[in-house]
């Protein structure tokens, strides 16, 4: 029964714990929390089974309601989201492990009400992944969106204009959406994506593709803050609640260019006529992402904002992969999407679990901080490496797929780009690691002396980040093999 | 030439002017120094694509989508997905708007002003205060 | 600069639909492709299937119900999202250098206009919308309205007595925390509905496979109708939340100049 | 030498275990260096390394026989899996690698606690992971792996150079971060470039591209991203301005760089690149070898000169390895059998000479506090044995029969005759003069009879942590000259990989 | 059709209204007036249940609207 119900049951089980964790709260103060925790941790289970059967049997298709196809809401999970997935609820995992530590206000109300949002916000990053659905993505893209919304609202007075500012902004993206989402259903007729792909892919639709990409591409720019688009970001994710910003950070953004891919590749297909546009626009706004991003990150003295803006440039990788579009290239990009979760979410976690222990993120403060929290700057150290590419860590990988699925295609420009782009990166990290490792101590006040380094949930998740960074790194061809088995179809 | 004009506007005149209101919301949000007026223009917008959404479901002689005893041809109704999609974005959209609202005053409550380039230069001023008091507490560190 | 966007995305808007001159369907048009391909069976088999005249119904909570509960999930986000953003007492210390008047305790307003006596209109209003509201519910699936309306009018009701009634005491004496948890439950309502077919072996929210004794016609009136409670709970209850949650922390005591 | 009681480890295998030695040893040392007693873990990275040495001479055999060892361990990408193999020219820097680390070791024990350095746990960790990344530069069989080891290399050399974390030293690390980042990631996108447009990275005797698969002006341009990773690392002019800067380090990481590992895997690079992924032919007729030999050239000259300026002995020593690197990348661009044997022995004699002129500098420096050449009048007088090694190694350096440099230089002006460049051979002897007129100076003055230094006279000889192994690395480099063959068979190895490149073309 | 496109028409004066307005309160007053109109938008269309829900959600929000300018300066510059 459970095997059946798979796909569906990944998305209630976190859900149903948000809709009762103020109640349970209520009952009993620590209740609430633990059912979030154990529910996000069964729906990681339940994805690890869900992605084994996916590669034992191939694409799994869930109509729900049992309606056949274009009439109901259909789910389908292939290799691609069913890795997405688990990459969702592992780091969702950890971030609600690790989140509680940074609550100031434990009344119930509130603190059940922290919980229910981060079980929603990863609810619906998980329904993103998952949907077949053209509307029901949107609704999906909104929970995502509010509860993102409101997480960046904790995060102070700052915190709360820039998500006002985010809020505007990603309505704007959301309604250009619903108007892309007009305009096929217009065309078409029906909103399920596989349907809609096979009328797009009978008839000549070319001019309709165009015009809804054009209002995509802005759509899912904004999400996922791409270059022009990327206004909101910096802001916000400098000024995020500390306990969550992994997951924003690090998941978020991703969702929307997994989104952005379906429509490009899995509904418009390749080989509709404007195509090679799509690619050049897409690639024009990755590469200058690339720079742009790098550049304004090396002026940083906040980590988080230097963070941030480092977001807005590997981004910009994970679009160039689209705006390559071979399955090598595609496979590049989805491999940086997981392995960049890790990567940016590990940098968060270090960075929040420095905050709690001395209360700053200034780089100018971080002066041979390995001494008081060795483990934690393990980490830094290799998630700043994976960002610079330096083998064998994840990021390194994935700008090989991406770099050869360039040289293939003869884009010499995009790898010149990759190179450039990570040598910018390594200027910044190694400034972070210089700060770390060599200069002088700035003599930083210890909040929480005694004891270990840090609390054990919060080191769960630096060590699990750790282990990712390198396991994707040196098993990313069997993630690849996962990746190209739906990817193989659909490239160039 | 005048035939295709009016022609045009019979057939697609709803949509000119549904643009016209979704480009109007963007432009408010936009241009517009308050952020009341912002969240008010984020609606409006929203709104605009609702009618999208309906314009697509007319049907010139259809009546409403519930049954009725004798009309059973799927012409005689207007088509009744379009509503119901647009009943969850109107709900969607009152939840962004409530958000919107209590963001909204918190921000009056901590920087008394819901003006844009005021409450920017407000920012502003409060970095520049935490960088010299950060200053001051390394002075007095120092001696 | 600003403005400069702006007028670009007025052009671009605006020229949008010319140059979608042959993409948009004709309005009106019965055989357009929004309205023949899918619609179709909405329209032709929505009272055989899912037991309900009222087609936007049966698409809402029977054909696309998943939507639907997370449309009801947004509203309970919004509720949570609003009572922590506004739970915390404001700080004293402002950053506007014009520091705003000093908060007094909630003073409702005075009755100012004398003419109609609020508490006897209030008292005769809020049981009819009420009654209204359960219509609404219960009668969704034949005529207009459903869940959400329902939820909102009971929200709308709590919204009159609070923002007319001089009484002390609201009908509904419900605490933010009581509410939001209520919030929650009517979208834990509906995906239980859910959860229940799959536990019967059919799919997610498959009312064909309530563990029910009664007819099949009949499984699906009783899953839209347990649904449809779920949503107005949640939407009443977040509703409530929302306008409990603003009343707290907004003073109203500009009557007092 | 009987390696049988080894056998129960499968042949295969043991490049893999000599890579993770080390590893795990600079693992170990990082996690527990703090917690336990010094000696403890000195005694892991000793362990470890008399492990490695074992684990790479047991090889030899193997190698010598021309037997197929060779790990797929898994796919290190897709279409390329993560492969050590174990060839002629591999085995030879393999070996020099792993006898040196045991020999600096000892040698380091002696000058990080003579001299009281702060930070020896990440020292030791550091020493030991850029180790095992120059034993992996060894056994890896194509161009992915390699780079996965050479990145490895480059960022755990990073933490040894900025040692003192002074100002001084932060500069010097981003000097070497950006040559070494920069050429890598160049490196990186040729990598792609070749796996592209050949659809592999094998590295195979005598290339794998041809002139089909690269037309002429990518050939030449792809060349030079290839090597512009080697030479930066060997400090080939103009791009060597890293290696004088990384002088601030300690002696023990001078000793690294410059002859144990650092420079060693840049010249060893250039040597991949060039003969098993160019081949001769490609490099010769897209006119990259000519290239690179003239800038070899250059850089022999001008260093030279250059060191003979310099009064602080390091520097000038580190100009001197400039200059004979560039010996290593001038055998290779001769592109004859000879030379590239001739090229490949140099690794070894470099190795053993110039660890010993660089130990005994440390040496001097820790029991005299002396830097500069001028204030070392007469202090050979005291340390006899070390100054007396000093020499030797001077000697050899600067080529003289009897000693390694000879045997290696010998060969390369084989090759150069062969080739029929004269001016090659004209560089290499006189470059042999001028190395004997910046280093034989230091003898002379050091040995002066008139000035007795009265500041020399209250010190003794050097600590026999320190004398043990500069010592043994100076009878070392003698025995080699006078016996190519010692043991180890590393001018048989040396000959085997240059015949084996050539092969194809004869 | 006619009626359609009337009403739409003073939709855009509305928002223009709102756009170049210089009072909050007459803002938020407008807007209820927009979101009556667009209520019976609805119901010219063919879309009963929207122009429902849409009656009792402008309702709502333009009185949670009013709510908030209590504590907000209804003059803008």
């Amino acid at each position: 029964m459970i095997e059946n119900n798979l796909p569906v049951l990944i998305i209630i089980v976190p859900l149903c714990a948000a809709l009762l964790c103020l109640l349970l709260t209520g009952i009993n103060r620590h209740l609430g929390r633990a059912v979030v925790v154990l529910a996000v941790l069964a729906s990681l289970v339940m994805s690890v089974m869900q992605l084994g059967l996916v590669i034992k049997n191939g694409p799994i298709h869930y109509a729900i309601g049992n309606y056949k196809v274009p009439f109901g809401i259909e789910f389908v999970i292939d290799s691609l989201n069913a890795v997405i997935i688990v990459m969702i609820s592992t780091i969702g995992f950890i971030s609600a492990v690790y989140a509680d530590h940074f609550v100031t206000d434990r009344r119930p109300l509130l603190h059940g009400a922290y919980n229910t949002i981060i079980a929603l916000l990863i609810t619906g990053l998980l329904g993103m992944a998952s949907t077949g659905d053209v509307f029901n993505l949107y609704v999906f893209l909104e929970i995502t969106s509010l509860s993102a919304y409101c997480l960046i609202a904790l995060g102070g007075s700052r915190g709360i204009v820039s998500a006002y500012r985010y809020m505007l902004v990603g309505t704007i993206a959301a309604t250009f959406y619903l108007v892309a989402a007009a305009l096929l259903y217009g065309a078409t007729g029906t909103l399920n994506m596989d349907d809609m792909a096979k009328i797009l892919s009978s008839g000549d639709y070319d001019t309709v593709m165009l015009l809804s990409m054009c209002f995509l591409i802005p759509a899912f720019g904004i999400k996922m803050a791409l270059f022009p688009f990327h206004g909101w970001q910096p802001s916000a994710y400098t000024h995020a609640e500390a306990g969550t910003r992994p997951l924003i950070t690090g998941v978020m953004g991703k969702l929307p260019a997994y989104a952005m891919f379906r429509f490009f590749y899995c509904i418009f297909g390749t080989d509709f006529r404007y195509v090679r546009y799509l690619m050049l626009a897409l690639g024009v706004f990755s590469v200058c992402s690339m720079l742009y991003g790098s550049l304004m990150a090396m002026w940083q003295n906040d980590i988080r904002k230097m963070l941030a803006y480092s977001s807005v440039a590997q981004i910009g990788y994970i679009s160039l992969g689209f705006a390559i579009g071979t399955p090598i290239a595609l496979a590049g990009s989805f491999l940086h999407m997981i392995g960049h979760a890790f990567m940016k979410g590990g940098l968060f976690f270090c960075t929040g679990a420095i905050r709690y222990k001395f209360g700053t993120t200034d780089l100018n403060d971080f002066g041979r901080i390995y001494k008081k929290m060795p483990l934690t700057c393990g980490l830094l150290t290799v998630a700043a490496l994976s960002m610079i590419g330096i083998p064998p860590t994840a990021g390194f990988f994935s700008k090989w797929y991406l770099a050869s699925g360039a040289a293939d295609q003869h884009y010499w420009i995009y790898i010149a780009v990759l190179v450039i782009s990570s040598l910018l990166n390594a200027v910044y990290f190694f400034k972070l690691i210089e700060k770390v490792f060599i200069n002088e101590d700035a003599g930083l006040k210890d909040k929480w002396s005694r004891g270990p380094e840090l609390p054990l949930t919060m080191l769960i998740p630096i060590v699990v980040c750790f282990v990712a960074i390198l396991g994707i790194g040196l098993f990313n061809a069997k993630i690849v093999d996962v990746l190209l088995l739906t990817l193989g179809e659909v490239g160039l | 030439m005048m035939i295709t004009i009016s022609t045009f506007l019979a057939e697609k005149g709803i949509y000119l002017l549904t643009f016209i209101l979704l480009s109007l919301g963007v432009a408010g949000i936009v241009t517009c120094n308050n952020y009341m007026k912002k969240l008010i223009c984020m609606n409006i917008m929203q709104v605009a694509v609702i009618f999208l959404f309906l314009c697509l479901g007319q049907k010139s002689k259809g009546t409403i989508p519930v049954a009725v005893e004798g009309l059973e041809k799927a012409a005689d109704y207007i088509n009744p997905l379009p509503h119901g999609l647009m009943l969850t974005a109107i709900v969607v959209s009152l939840g962004t708007t409530a958000v919107g609202l209590s963001l909204l005053l918190r921000i009056r409550e901590k920087y008394g002003t819901i003006e844009e380039d005021d409450l920017l230069m407000r920012q502003e001023l409060l970095s520049m205060e935490e960088r010299q008091r950060r200053k001051q507490e390394l002075q007095r560190i120092d001696t | 600069m600003r403005k400069l966007f702006t007028v670009i995305i007025l052009i671009v808007a605006i020229s949008t639909p010319f140059f979608a001159f042959d993409v948009l369907p004709v309005i009106g048009d019965p055989d357009s492709a929004p309205n023949s391909h899918v619609s179709d069976h909405y329209i032709e088999h929505a009272v055989e299937e899912c037991n309900s005249p009222n087609m936007v119904t049966a698409v809402i909570v029977d054909y696309r119900a998943f939507d639907t509960m997370f449309e009801t999930t947004v509203m309970f986000l919004a509720g949570v999202s609003v009572v922590l953003l506004l739970a915390g007492r404001p700080k004293r210390r402002l950053i506007s250098p014009s520091a705003v008047k000093k908060r007094g305790r909630t003073v409702r307003g005075k009755a100012v206009y004398e003419t109609v006596n609020k508490d006897v209109m209030i008292s005769l209003i809020e049981p009819l919308i009420l009654i209204y509201a359960v219509y609404v519910l219960f009668h969704g699936e034949v005529s207009l309205g459903g869940g959400f309306q329902a939820g909102a009018l009971i929200g709308m009701t709590y919204l009159l007595d609070v923002m007319v009634g001089k009484r002390q005491r609201p009908i509904f004496n419900l605490s933010k925390f009581r509410s939001a948890a209520l919030a929650g439950v009517g979208p834990f309502i509906y995906a239980l509905t859910g959860l229940i077919s799959v536990f019967a072996g059919g799919m997610y929210l498959e009312y064909n496979r309530l563990p029910l004794p009664v007819h099949q016609a009949e499984l699906h009136s009783i899953g839209i109708t347990a649904v449809e409670i779920g949503v107005t709970i949640g939407v009443a209850g977040t509703i409530i939340t929302i306008i409990n949650a603003l009343m707290e922390r907004i003073s109203f005591d500009d009557d007092n100049d | 030498m009987d390696f049988n009681w080894l056998s129960w480890l499968p042949l295969e295998y043991r490049p893999l275990c000599a890579v993770l030695v080390s590893m795990i040893a600079a693992g170990l040392i990082y996690v527990l260096g703090e917690h336990i007693h010094r000696n403890l873990r000195e005694a892991i990275t000793l362990i470890a390394s008399v492990l490695k040495i074992v684990l790479v001479y047991s090889l030899i055999p193997a190698a010598l026989a021309g037997t197929e060892v060779r790990l797929e361990l898994f796919r290190i990408v897709k279409g390329v899996s993560f492969a050590l193999s174990v060839d002629p020219a591999g085995m030879v820097f393999a070996c020099v690698a792993s006898t040196l680390w045991l020999l600096t070791s000892i040698y380091s024990i002696g000058y990080m606690r003579g001299h009281g350095e702060k930070n020896q746990t990440g020292y030791f960790a550091a020493f030991a992971m850029c180790l095992s990344s120059a034993t992996g530069l060894c056994f890896a069989s194509n161009l992915l792996t390699f780079f996965v080891f050479y990145e490895i290399l480059t960022v755990s050399t990073y933490p040894l150079v900025v040692h003192y974390r002074d100002d001084e030293g932060i500069a010097s690390g981003r000097k070497y971060l950006a040559y070494t980042l920069i050429s890598g990631q160049i490196f990186f996108a040729a990598i792609v470039i070749v796996y592209s447009v050949s659809g592999t990275t094998e590295f195979t005797p005598g290339g794998f591209l041809d002139a089909k698969m690269l037309p002429a002006p990518w050939a030449l341009i792809v060349f030079f991203m290839m090597v512009g990773a080697g030479i930066v690392k060997a400090g080939v002019m103009p791009l060597h301005s890293w290696l004088p800067a990384a002088m601030v380090a300690p002696t023990p990481v001078s000793a690294l760089l410059h002859a144990v590992a650092v420079v060693k895997a840049g010249a060893f690079c250039t040597l991949r690149v060039v003969l098993y992924v160019f081949g001769p032919e490609l490099a010769k007729s897209c006119g990259g070898a000519k290239a690179l030999a003239w800038m070899a050239v250059f850089t022999i000259i001008v260093s030279s000169f250059i060191a003979m300026r310099k009064t602080n002995l390091k520097a000038r020593l580190a100009f001197s390895t400039v200059g004979q690197l560039s010996y290593i990348v001038l055998g290779i661009c001769i592109l004859t059998p000879f030379s590239t044997a001739g090229a490949l022995y140099h690794i070894v004699a470099h190795a053993f000479m110039k660890i010993t002129l660089f130990m005994v500098a440390g040496a001097v420096f820790v029991t005299t506090h002396k830097k500069d050449i001028t204030e070392m009048v007469g202090i050979g007088r005291r340390m006899p044995f070390t100054m007396g090694a000093f020499a030797l190694a001077s000697i050899g350096i600067a080529g003289f029969p009897f000693f390694a440099g000879f045997v290696s230089k010998a060969n390369i002006i084989f090759g150069a005759v062969e080739a029929g460049q004269p001016l090659y051979v004209a560089t290499l002897i006189a470059s042999a003069l001028l190395a004997l007129a910046y280093l034989m100076p230091v003898v002379l003055v050091s040995f002066k009879k008139e000035v007795e230094n009265p500041e020399f006279m209250e010190f003794g000889e050097a600590d026999l942590r320190m004398l043990l192994p500069l010592l043994m690395a100076a009878i070392l480099s003698v025995l080699l000259g006078i016996w190519p063959n010692m043991g180890l068979h590393l001018f048989d190895l040396s000959l085997m990989a240059g015949n084996s490149i050539f092969q194809p073309l004869m | 059709m006619i009626l359609e496109a009337v009403l739409l028409l003073g939709l855009i004066g509305i928002t223009l209204a709102i756009i170049f307005g210089t009072d909050l309160m007459v803002a938020v007053v407008i807007y209820c007036a927009f979101s009556f109109l667009t209520m019976f938008l609805y119901i010219v269309m063919g879309a009963p249940d929207v122009a429902f829900t849409e009656a009792v959600i402008g309702v709502i929000s333009t009185v949670i609207f009013i709510i908030l300018l209590r504590s907000i300066d209804r003059k803008i510059k």
